[in-house]
Formats: structure tokens, sequence, C-alpha cells
């Protein structure tokens, strides 16, 4: 039997005491994940540079090492031998608290992402809420960041960061709640093997936009950067941070960025699906690696080609639109589940392609549908607004259609 | 979900239709504008004590939406319960055997639970065939008479309250819910009794037929109360048709009146109950002033509803009555004699009154309680299914009377208004000319309310005229033929004319089952058969006295020689007309459902068998009554009496019609007599000697002697005599008395000033008390817990 | 298996910490963090006794979701007249609220 | 495995009964609200683990998002705005000796119901292994028979109380 997969019964019958085993084997188990995604980010670093670099029509990091690969190692060294600074008048512990739950919030996810068919922290029940859950962690860090270090700007890009997260949650739990549907459960790992037969993308794309977007907006990254507004606020709640608890910061953004990427794999694109993923399990990661990159790249290009929205605006986007159209999306998935169920399109064998084309196909006129309600109002509103601007003489330009 | 095909559940829906047509009338449509009182084309009813101030009178559309709503509620009344009475009736061919039934727990009292339903048996099978008809007939009825009346639109929201409460009575599957409709009904009839409040006659007559009513009620509610306690359950199956709860209830002794058992008591209270609202003899005084109401209401009360539901309430309740006694084999028990004896001499007394009265409605009534008294008599010697039948057909041909009676004060004070139109000039004009002649008139007939505006006549024009006195009437037969037909249809019917009216059977039932108990020489089957024939006699002499009076011969006034509907065009006449056609025809074959199957000829046609009606009805009982065997004796009598009361009474008005201002007959043949009767024995007078000037009297007695002579006095004499003490005691008294009086002041006045505080007005002081109390009450549970547990 | 009466000690003492903070905290926002604890007592409590007594009848997990949902609506109430208060008056002690005195 | 003769969940009941009445203390003692809010948040996680060994852990999940992630920050926030972290001079009424007493007095009563279960409730030690899951609990909040009529009342409770919250603290436009 292999020690890969089944690594408590392998030491078991190496002689040692079962509970001892279990525990080394969740200990390991523990610490590969808890591990992984900070080793994963030294790369990242590197990736998002070179890629903002080439948008930006410049090289990128090319000195240390080949293309530059080891550019990240030297920037932990930098900011390793950086001072910790802990200003004055600040909050001690919740200041030094808050990196850590920062980290910690990005980490708790991946406990529950099913990294192969075998592999995974632990395949809770409710796991997709699990999600939501542990993201609002992340917000009570930054909340502690900003008001521990006792700087006005600090808390100023605090109260916004707060504002955005809570906001965007709701399109968030909103859009991940379709593929629980399509799934029927809340299991991570029940999603991922529900999508055998037709990864939910295909069923459902507008959620999948719906959460790329609110998940891009809880990274806190362009277009949604209002948190750390170089421009306005002197880098936000994290100004006072420095040294490796900046650096807890960073590597928890980056880190949030990636594991957007395995969600949006995991619950839109089939996670570790793939050809043999059954029979070589460590196949199955690479292909949620792979596919939690595509995602990854597919956000590092919004951030570098799109601006930074006004806080205004951000907050109408979602609440005027996020919100409502999430809502919708909603209710209407599952009336069309509800009919598909009635009528009997449901596939009788779920993991069969071709069974699941007029599920699919329903859904995905469902999501048209309420995907071009949404347009069209937005449209409507756009040109409403448009009109008032005209008789109030003023440049139409000023008007965003996306908004009010 | 209620299931509406289920005919346990339909039911309840009887009385739902006319209360939500109350209810939306009353709150909807009840739309009335302020008008000048002098304003006679919008305010029709002209009352002097109106003058100079605005009414509110009912506006077109709320007068339609209100007919409409109300019409509407009715006839779905109407419509559910014959269907449930048809359903009732033929019940996969064997009648009367089943009983739908459906109630659910109302209110739990300690260890038992009241439980509100619904119950159809034949009984009430057959009271849901009269009194939605009834009250349907009524109500297109008054569309037509109240056409010209302010407050039109709540005149038919309590008419649709009465209605429901009415049905509610009648399906209702116990007696809490049955007092339920009663009391409503009470409340109804005190409304619409005194709906002309202008009138004080009105509101007066309003205030003694509820106070009347109230006083036998409460005796009423007593009876329930202690059958309650006793049975803990009011459910009329559980008590009256399970034997042991009688046996039980037959073999307690009563409270406080030892000597006699529970269910005799219960009865005799029950008894009373109904005597107020059927108006037996100690109470009958409110009946005839309830005819200051509009004549529909008093054709409700009379016919439909009130009087019905009293005697209704007594034979639902029979069994219990009959509990340890057998009035067919001459055992007899205290309810039984109280009815009998208050049913028999009922009849007499008031078929004795209506005699010498000359008021059309006050005839009617008297000849009501007298028809009461017949079936109450009846129930007396246990005569179940004739006082049923006689319920039915009296409900039938009464409604009929009253309403035709109705159709002719409406004609009279049309003949009124016309004179005063007109001035006196008496052209013979025709209905069409007459019709003409409305159109012009902008105050025209059209728009005249009724007794209110007779009294409004008086004001500007000199005589008094009264439209409901038959000596004013005559030669009207010429003038309302519809209402002429009917009403002596009805009056045959009432005066029991052999053979081809309801009434004739029913009364006839009623002597035959008297007559079975007077052979084996039982007194009160006796007393009652005597009694009632006796009343049968007057009856059909007084019916046939109106007859004549009424109708035939000349008219003696101005005002009969120009009576009239108005034209068969006129919406009144034809609303007013329909109802009697309709009831014209139930009055002359209703009785045909319970002809006796042994009788001579007849007995073979329409009851081949069995009477259907008294086959029916007796499914009622667990016992069926022995049914009367033919016996020629009561039926010659009835013959007799309604022949020869009937002949009497049209040789005597009928033979030669009196002439104008010519005097009664009857005066100079009964001579005194005749005084005491026309004045009702002075009944009204004795009350007022009995009850209220006694209770004056006391009153006075008590203050001037027991308060001014001895309290005073003893309060001199301790003032004179403390006066002296006290000048005595005064120094004592300054430092001690005062210095505690004031003491104690003050100690409050500290006290209180220091307890404010508690008032901190800060919500966690409260919530600290809040805590702590809370333990306190937590600890005294757990020791109370405690003590339970060992 | 940790017995019933732990998780109700706990709770009681949580209930007992909470309603000491209502009743001594002069700051408003303090009493409401108390209400807080002492809900989730209740709470506490209600899990607790559906484990124990009645694991599948879902009354008790049912009714501890209705209390998070008051507790929320509470929360948003309470401080949203907290902040209005403060607006009002300047101040968010309890004590300075007192207008309903003697 | 067991440790000390500690199975794994009395271990971590430990530990959460520690979250949960440290973090109370520390609400009932703090010197600073924003502090006190950290402290309740701590208390609420430790409620939360709770729940999750009481196998409920949709509810664990649930206290966590609505009390961390939404109850937690709007304290934090109306410290702020109201700037209640300043002004702590003195924390406690002047009842607090008071209410020290009668609480007391509550705590012991309540732990003498608890230990000595006076109203004959017998405290099982052992727990059924067979347990409701979160899906019989989204059927029973949604099932007719069940709970489906609170389920929208509170769904309108929450309704109402959003709208009353912004009703009630929106700036008022004549100020």
């Amino acid at each position: 039997m292999d020690c890969i997969n089944q690594l408590a019964q392998c030491l078991n019958q190496g002689g040692m005491d079962s509970g001892l085993a279990q525990f080394i084997s969740i200990f390991l188990g523990v610490v590969l994940v808890a591990t992984f995604p900070l080793l994963v980010t030294i790369l990242l670093i590197w990736v998002e540079r070179k890629f903002a670099a080439r948008i930006q029509d410049r090289i990128g990091p090319n000195r240390v090492g080949p293309f530059g690969l080891l550019q990240p190692i030297a920037d932990v060294v930098k900011l390793l031998s950086k001072e910790n600074i802990t200003p004055a008048g600040a909050d001690k512990p919740i200041y030094n608290l808050a990196p850590p739950f920062m980290v910690a919030a990005v980490l708790l996810v991946w406990a529950v992402i099913p990294l192969t068919p075998y592999h995974f922290g632990v395949d809770l029940e409710i796991g997709a809420l699990y999600v939501i859950t542990v993201a609002s962690i992340g917000t009570l860090a930054v909340m502690m960041a900003g008001w521990a270090s006792n700087n006005k700007y600090a808390l100023l890009g605090a109260f916004r960061v707060v504002a955005q997260l809570i906001s965007y949650e709701v399109p968030l739990a909103m859009a991940v709640l379709i593929p629980v549907m399509l799934a029927g459960s809340m299991s991570l790992q029940d999603i991922v093997k529900a999508q055998y037969g037709m990864w939910f993308v295909f069923a459902a794309p507008l959620s999948a936009i719906l959460f790329f977007i609110s998940s891009q907006a809880e990274t806190g990254r362009a277009p949604f950067d209002l948190l750390e507004a170089e421009s306005e606020l002197v880098a936000g709640f994290n100004i006072e941070y420095s040294g490796m608890k900046f650096a807890m910061f960073f590597a928890g953004e980056f880190m949030h960025v990636f594991t957007n990427g395995v969600l949006m794999a995991v619950l839109f694109t089939g996670g570790w699906i793939g050809p043999f993923a059954e029979q070589a399990p460590l196949l199955g990661l690479i292909y949620l690696l792979g596919k939690a990159s595509v995602w990854y790249m597919i956000s590092l290009w919004v951030r570098n080609s799109v601006p930074r929205l006004r806080i205004d605006q951000m907050m109408d986007f979602n609440w005027k639109f996020l919100v409502p159209m999430s809502i919708l999306n909603v209710l209407v998935i599952a009336f069309l589940l509800q009919v598909i169920k009635q009528v009997g399109l449901t596939p009788i064998d779920p993991n069969n392609f071709i069974q699941n084309l007029p599920q699919t196909v329903v859904l995905l006129l469902g999501n048209v549908f309420v995907g071009y309600i949404m347009l069209s109002w937005v449209r409507s509103k756009g040109r409403q607004a448009r009109a008032a601007d005209e008789a109030k003489k003023m440049p139409a330009a000023a008007v965003h259609a996306v908004g009010d | 979900m209620i299931d509406l095909t289920n005919i346990n559940i339909l039911p309840w829906l009887i009385p739902v239709g006319p209360l939500l047509a109350f209810a939306i009338i009353m709150l909807i449509t009840n739309r009335s504008k302020m008008v000048s009182a002098t304003d006679k084309h919008e305010y029709g009813g002209h009352h002097p004590d109106y003058d100079g101030m605005t009414v509110p009178v009912v506006t077109a559309r709320s007068r339609v939406m209100s007919i409409t709503v109300g019409l509407s509620g009715i006839i779905a009344a109407w419509a559910i319960a014959w269907t449930v009475a048809g359903a009732a009736t033929n019940f996969n061919g064997v009648f009367g055997q089943q009983v739908f039934a459906n109630s659910v727990e109302w209110l739990a009292t300690g260890t038992t639970t009241l439980s509100m339903g619904v119950m159809i048996d034949p009984l009430n099978t057959l009271m849901l065939i009269m009194v939605p008809l009834a009250v349907l007939c009524i109500f297109i009825y008054s569309i037509g008479y109240m056409a010209h009346d302010p407050r039109q639109s709540r005149f038919f929201a309590l008419i649709s309250l009465f209605a429901s409460a009415m049905l509610t009575l009648v399906v209702a599957d116990n007696l809490l819910l049955l007092f339920v409709g009663w009391e409503i009904m009470g409340f109804c009839s005190y409304m619409l009794i005194g709906f002309w409040f202008e009138k004080p006659s009105a509101y007066q007559a309003a205030v003694k037929a509820f106070t009347t009513t109230r006083v036998a009620d409460v005796v009423m509610m007593l009876g329930i109360v202690y059958l309650y306690t006793l049975t803990g359950t009011l459910n009329f199956r559980d008590i009256l048709y399970n034997p042991e709860v009688l046996e039980k209830l037959g073999n307690t002794p009563a409270i406080l009146f030892t000597g006699m058992t529970a269910s005799s008591l219960i009865g005799i209270f029950l008894i009373i109950g109904t005597i107020g609202k059927s108006a037996q003899f100690p109470l009958h005084v409110w009946l005839p002033d309830a005819m200051e109401g509009p004549t529909p209401v008093s054709a409700m009360i009379h016919a439909a509803a009130m009087v019905s539901a009293g005697v209704y309430a007594v034979i639902r309740m029979y069994p219990l009555f009959e509990v340890g006694a057998h009035p067919h084999d001459g055992l007899f028990n205290a309810p039984l004699m109280l009815m009998t004896v208050i049913g028999g001499f009922t009849a007499l007394f008031a078929a004795t009154i209506a005699v010498a009265q000359n008021d059309v409605k006050k005839v009617l009534a008297y000849s009501t309680i007298s028809q009461l008294g017949f079936m109450i008599a009846a129930l007396g010697i246990g005569a179940y299914v004739a006082a049923a039948f006689h319920l039915i057909t009296h409900a039938f041909f009464k409604a009929l009377l009253f309403m035709a009676s109705g159709s002719v004060i409406h004609a009279m004070e049309h003949g009124e208004h016309h004179v005063h139109a007109h001035g006196h000039e008496d052209d013979e004009d025709d209905e069409h000319e007459h019709s003409a002649s409305h159109a012009i008139e902008a105050h025209g007939h059209d728009s005249h309310g009724h007794d209110s505006h007779a009294a409004g006549a008086d004001a500007h024009t000199g005589h008094k005229f009264d439209p409901q006195d038959m000596m004013n009437m005559g030669g009207l037969s010429k003038r309302i033929p519809v209402t002429f037909i009917t009403f002596v249809i009805g009056g045959l019917s009432l005066a029991g004319f052999p053979l081809i009216t309801a009434g004739f059977w029913s009364k006839d039932e009623i002597l035959a089952d008297a007559w079975l108990g007077t052979s084996k020489g039982f007194g009160p089957q006796a007393f009652v058969f005597f009694m009632l024939a006796a009343a049968a006699f007057l009856t059909a002499f007084y019916t046939a006295r109106q007859l004549s009076l009424t109708f035939l011969g000349e008219a003696r006034t101005e005002e009969a020689k120009h009576a009239g509907l108005g034209g068969p065009s006129n919406i009144s006449s034809i609303t007013m007309q329909l109802p009697l056609i309709i009831l014209a025809f139930f009055a002359l074959f209703a009785g045909f459902v319970g002809v006796p199957s042994d009788f001579p000829v007849l007995g073979e046609i329409f009851s081949p068998k069995y009477p259907w009606f008294g086959h029916f009805i007796e499914n009622t009982l667990i016992v069926p009554p022995p049914h009367p065997i033919f016996n020629w004796i009561p039926l010659l009598t009835s013959f007799g009496v309604a022949g020869g009361g009937l002949f009497l009474g049209w040789w005597m008005y009928g033979r030669k019609p009196l002439k104008a201002g010519e005097p009664d007959p009857l005066v100079n043949i009964l001579g005194p007599m005749h005084n005491v009767l026309k004045n009702k024995y002075y009944f009204d007078e004795l009350y007022t000697i009995i009850f209220i000037k006694p209770a004056q009297a006391i009153s006075k007695a008590t203050g001037d002697f027991i308060d001014k002579g001895i309290i005073d006095g003893i309060l001199h004499a301790i003032a004179t005599a403390f006066r002296f003490t006290g000048d005595l005691i005064k120094t004592f008294n300054l430092w001690l008395i005062d210095g505690f009086g004031d003491s104690i002041g003050q100690g409050i006045g500290w006290v209180g000033s220091r307890l404010r505080f508690v008032q901190t007005g800060r919500v966690q002081n409260y919530l600290l008390m809040v805590v702590f109390f809370a333990l306190v009450l937590g600890l005294i549970f757990i020791a109370s817990a405690g003590t339970a547990a060992n | 298996m940790v017995p019933l009466w732990m998780y109700l000690a706990v709770a009681a003492a949580l209930f007992c910490l909470g309603t000491y903070t209502v009743l001594s905290r002069r700051n408003a926002v303090a009493v409401l963090m108390g209400i807080e604890l002492m809900l989730n007592a209740v709470n506490l409590n209600l899990v607790a006794f559906w484990r124990f007594q009645s694991p599948l009848n879902m009354a008790g997990q049912a009714f501890t979701a209705f209390v998070l949902v008051v507790a929320a609506a509470e929360a948003a109430v309470g401080l949203a007249i907290i902040i209005s208060m403060y607006r009002s008056r300047r101040s968010v002690t309890v004590d300075d609220v007192d207008m309903l005195r003697w | 495995m067991v440790v000390g003769g500690l199975t794994p969940q009395a271990i971590a009941f430990g530990f959460f009964t520690i979250l949960t009445l440290g973090g109370a203390f520390g609400v009932v003692l703090n010197k600073n609200l924003v502090r006190g809010a950290v402290w309740l948040i701590v208390s609420l996680f430790g409620i939360a683990g709770m729940f999750v060994l009481l196998s409920a852990p949709f509810l664990a999940a649930v206290q966590v998002m609505v009390y961390i992630g939404a109850i937690g920050i709007l304290f934090t926030f109306a410290v702020m705005l109201t700037r209640s972290m300043t002004n702590m001079r003195q924390r406690f009424t002047t009842q607090w000796w008071s209410a020290l007493i009668v609480v007391g007095l509550l705590f012991v009563f309540l732990m003498s119901g608890v230990i000595v279960p006076v109203w004959g409730g017998i405290s099982p030690e052992q727990a059924g292994d067979v347990v409701a899951t979160t899906t019989d609990l989204g059927v029973a909040l949604v099932d007719g028979n069940q709970f489906v009529l609170p389920f929208e009342v509170a769904s309108l409770l929450l309704t109402a109380a959003i709208i009353g919250a912004i009703v009630i603290a929106r700036q008022h436009e004549e100020e």
C-alpha cells in the first residue's frame, strides 16, 4: 500500500501507536496545507511582477537568478532585515495580532479545499459556508490593524476596507450559493465531484462572474484597491506596518488572490477533475493548480488594466448592481432547477456529459436572461442619467453606465 | 383545509352571509348626507322634533348598494340553508335519522372544554326551511316598505345581523351558541323596534322590550350555567340524547329548591327565558308595544325570528323537560305543568285582548301571543310534533299577515298623503292618474315616511289621523286587491279555516293530541283542550272582525278612499306584493305535509303511509311520541270553533259593515268588559302599580323615615353628646389626635420623598431589580418544585 | 464525550458574566455586548440540550438560528440607537440617559 | 488518541471554555471598548467551537459569520463612531457591587440547578450517536409543518431591523 495516500495506516503497520500515527499524519497534513500556499506565494510574487511588467511593456525582475526567479527570495530577505516598528500609542496586542489574522484568514480556507480526490485538510459538511465565514476574519484583521496602529489614515483606510469587504461579502455568498444548489451539497469535495459531467461555469457563468468580481473586491486589489489607494490614503490600513508584519499582510493579499483562483477552480471549473485524476492523485493537484493559475492570470490581467473606482461608485456598483443581480440570479436558478426536476431533464447519470447538456442549456438560458435584464436596466438608468445631465448642460461623459 | 363539499361543514356557512352583509353595510356602504330636516324632498320622514336641525339621510347610491349587499347575503344564506335542508331531508331515502354535526374546540373551562359547533337534525332542518325563506321575503318586502326612510342602510344592516343571529341560533349544536344568537337577536330587536327613535313611544317600546326580555334571559342564563355545572357540557346531543345524563339530571335534587329535581329546575329556568322571549303571560307586555317598529321588523320579530326562537328553544330542550314525566300517560312534572298552564292561559287571555283592539298590528300582535300560547301549551302536554308543526305554519301565515297589514298601512298613509296633497276634493282618480300625479309633485307621496310622518301630518294639518286604526279603514278590498286576497288567505289560515289552510292542520293536530289525553281523563290535557278551543274560537272571531273592518264595506275616511300602493308599476307595490304571494302559497299548502294518515279522505291522498311531517320531526326524539288516533270530537271541535268564530265575526262586522263614525258593536255587547279588554286588562298599569310605584314608594319611605328620621336623629343625638365631650377633650385632642394625624401625614410624605428615588430613570437599576426578583421567583419555584416532588 | 452539565455550567457562567456586564458597565455599547453574551449563553444551552436530549428534533437548532437572527437585529437597532443618542447627547453613558426619573 | 486521560473532545472543550469565559471576562473588565469588542469576538468564537463539538457545524459557521463577521465589526464601528474608547475613566456604574452580589447569587442558583437538576431533568452523560445533519436543519426550516412560519417572520424581522437601524442612525437633513 502506498505511504503517500494512507500515511497513517502505513506508519501503523510500521509498528507505531495508532493514535500517534494518526496525529503525525494529521500534523503533516496540516503543515503541508499551511506551508504550501506560502511557498506558492513566493513564486506568485515573481509571476505577478513579470505579468504586470509585460502588460506595462516592461521586462520586470530579471537580475536575481534566471529570469529573476530568485527576486522574491531577495525581497523576503530585505523584509526580514527591516526593523519592526511598533508606533507609540498603538494598541500593542491587537496591533501584533492583526497580521497573523490576515494570513490565517486565507490559510484557513485551504483547510477545506480538496486538492486531490483523496487529499484535503477536512471535507467539511459545510465547506462552502466555511469559506465565506473565514473571509470575515480577514475583515476583522483589517479592522484591528487599522484601529490598533493609532493613525487616522490607517483608520480611514480600515473603515473603507471594512465597508467594502462587508458589502462585497453579500454577492460573494450569493454566488457561492449557485454551485451549492447545483451540487446539492455544501461540501467542496461533493461540489467538485458533481462537476464530472459538466463544469458549473457553463451552467452558471453569471455566478462565476459574480464570484470573480466580488472575490477580487475581497482581495482589495485594483479596481477595488481603495484600501491602499496609494495616491489618496497613504497605503491605507497597513501604513504603520513594516518589516515582517507588513510582509504578512502582503503575503496574505497574494495568497488571497491565488486562493480565490483556487476557489474559482473548485467551485466552477471542476477542481482536480481531469484525466486519470483518480488513478494518480497528484495529477489532480496539478490540474487544480493549473485551473487556479488561469483564473489567477485573469485577475492579474484585470488588476493591471482597469482603473480604480471611486468609493461611491464601488458601493453603488455593489449595492445597486451586484446584489440585485445575485439575488435575481439565485431566484432564477432555483426556479429553473425545480422546473428541470419537474420536467425530468435532470441527468440520470450526473457524470455523463451528454445527459448534462439539457440542464446546462436551460440554466445557461436562465443566466443569459438575468444578465440581459440587469444590463438593460442599467442601460435605461444610464440613459436617464445622461438625459438629466444634458438637461443640466453638463458633460455626459461624467456618467458611468455602471453604477447609478 | 375546509372542504366545502362536505355537508357537515356547510352549516357553518349559513349565518356567514348575512353577517358579512352586516359588516359590509355598516362599515362601507352606509353613507348618508346631512340634509335639513325641513327639506321634505331629501328627508321623507318629516318629524317636528327635527325641524331646524340636519338629519343624516342615506344617499341613493348607498341605498342601492346596501340593498344589494344585504339581499345577496341573505340569498346566499337561503341557498345554503336549503341545500343543507335538502341534503338532510333526503339522505339516501331514510330521512331524519341522520345528523350533520361539526364542532371545534372553543374554550377550555378547567377540566371540560366548551366546543362550538353546528348540528343539523330534523328539527332545525325545518327551521332552516322556514327561517331563511321568511327572512328573504321580509327583506324583499322592506325594500319597498322602507323605500323613503332615512337611515335605510342601517335598517338593512340590522336586519342582516338579525337574520345571521337567528340562523346561528338555528344551526347551533349547543346551548351557549344558541344563547349567543338569542342575545344578539335581543339587541337587534332593541335597535329595530326603536328604529324611529324620534318618536318617544318608539324608544320607550324598545327599552321595554329589551328590559323585559333581559329579565327572562338572566334566568335562562342561570339555567344554562346550572346545566353546565351539572353535566359539564352544553351540547344538545350529549345532554338530550343520552339517557344516562338525563337520568342523572332527573335524580339529582335541585339546589335551593328542595323537592324538585335538577332537570325540573333547569327546565323551569329555560322556560322562563322562553316566556320572556316569546312573550308569554306575565312577560307578554313588551310585544304589543314592539309594534312601534317598522312593520317588516314586526314580521321579523313575530314570525320568523325572535318569538319562534323562544318556542324553538323549548322544543329543542324538550327531552330535558320531559325527564321523569310521561304526559301521554298523565304523568306530569313541574316544567310541563308550567308550560301547560302558562300556554293555555296565555292563548285564551291574549285572544280575548285581541278581540277588542282597533290597531291592525296590535290585533296581530296579540294573536301572535295567543298562537305562541298554543305551541307552549301543546308542548306542555307533550304534543311535540304538533307544536313544531304549528310553529312552522304560524311563522308562514303570521309573516304573511304582518306584511299584508304593513301594506295596508302603507296604502293608508299613501291615501292620507294623497288627501293632503290634493286637498279634500274626492275625485275617483284611477291608479294611472295617480302615478302621474307622483311624478309632478316634488314632495309627492314617493317621499313620505311612516308613523313618524303621521305625526308630521298632525303638525300642519289639524285632525289626528292614525293610519293603523281599523276604524279609519274599510272598503280597501277594491283599492289593494292583492293585499286583500293574501290577507284573507293569511287570516283564514290563522283562524284555522277547515281543510284548505295550513293553520287548520296544525291547530287540529294540537287539539287532537289534547283530546287524546282528555279522553283518558287527564286534567292538564282537558284544560289545554278547552282553553285552546275557546282561544281558537276567539281567534277566528277577531280574524273575521279584522278582515271585515279593514276590507269590506265602504271606506270610512277620505284616506281609505284614496288608499293604494301607488300603481302596479311602483317599485314599492311590486316588492311589497311579491313576498305576500309567496307566503300566501305556503300559508295555504304548508299544512298538507302534516295531514294525519288516518284522516278520512285527505289522509290517503297526502300521507298514505304516515304524516310526512310527524314522521320526519319525531326522529329528533329518542322515543317518538305517539301519534294521536283520529277522533271526530277534536276535528268537529276545530271545525266548529273556526267556522263559528268566522261566522260570528262576519255576522257582526261583515254582514252590514260599519259606516263611518259608527261605534264597534262589541262595545255595547261587552259593556265595561270591552274597556278592560281594550286596555289589555290594564296590565301595564298593573305593572306600574305593582313594580314601579312600590319601588318609588319604598325609596321615598326609606328616604323620609329611615334616613331623615332615624339616622339623622341618631346622628344629631351623637352630635350633641359629642359636642359636649368634644369641648372637654379639646385640649387633649389638640396635641394627641392632631399630632397623630399630622405625624401620619408627614410620615407618609417622608416615606414618599424617600421612595421616589427608586425611580432613578437608570435602566440598569431597573434591570438589577428585574434580575433580583427573577432570582427570588426562581428560588420560590424550586422550593415549590421540591415540595411537589416529595 | 463531555457531559451535558459541563456545557450548562459554561453557559451559566457566560450568562452571569453577560448579566454583570449589562448591569454594571456605564457604556451603552458595553451593555449591548453583555446582551450578546447572554444571548450566546442561551444559544449554548439550546444546542447542548438539543444534542443531548433530542438530537433528531430540529427545534433546538432552529431556535438557535432564530436567536442568532434576533441577536443580529438587536445589535443593529441597538447600535443605531446608541449612535443617534450620541448625536443628540454627545454621550453614550447609560447613566446620562435618565430623563425618566423622579 | 488520548493525552493524559483526556479525549480530544475534552481538550477542545477545555480550550473553547477558556476562550469563551476568558473573552467574557475581557468584555466585563476591559478598559478599552475596542478591546472589549475583540474579547467579545474571542468569546463568541469559543461558542462557535462548542457548537462544533456539539456537532452543529452549520450553526458554528453561522455564528462565526454573524458574530465575528457582522456584529463584532458593527460593535467596533459603533465604538469608534461614538468615540466610546475615550472617557473610560470609570468603567462601572455606582451599583457595581450590588450587581456583583445579585449576579453571584444568580450564578450560584444556576449552578445548583445545573449540578443538582432540581426540576427532575436527568442530565445524560452520553449523547446519542445518531445526530440530525445540516440538511435536516434546512428541511426543518422550510418545512411547512415545522419552522417555515418563524423562518419567514425572522426574515421580516431582519428587514424591519435593517430599515429601522438606517432610519434611526441616519443623519437628518435639517441638521
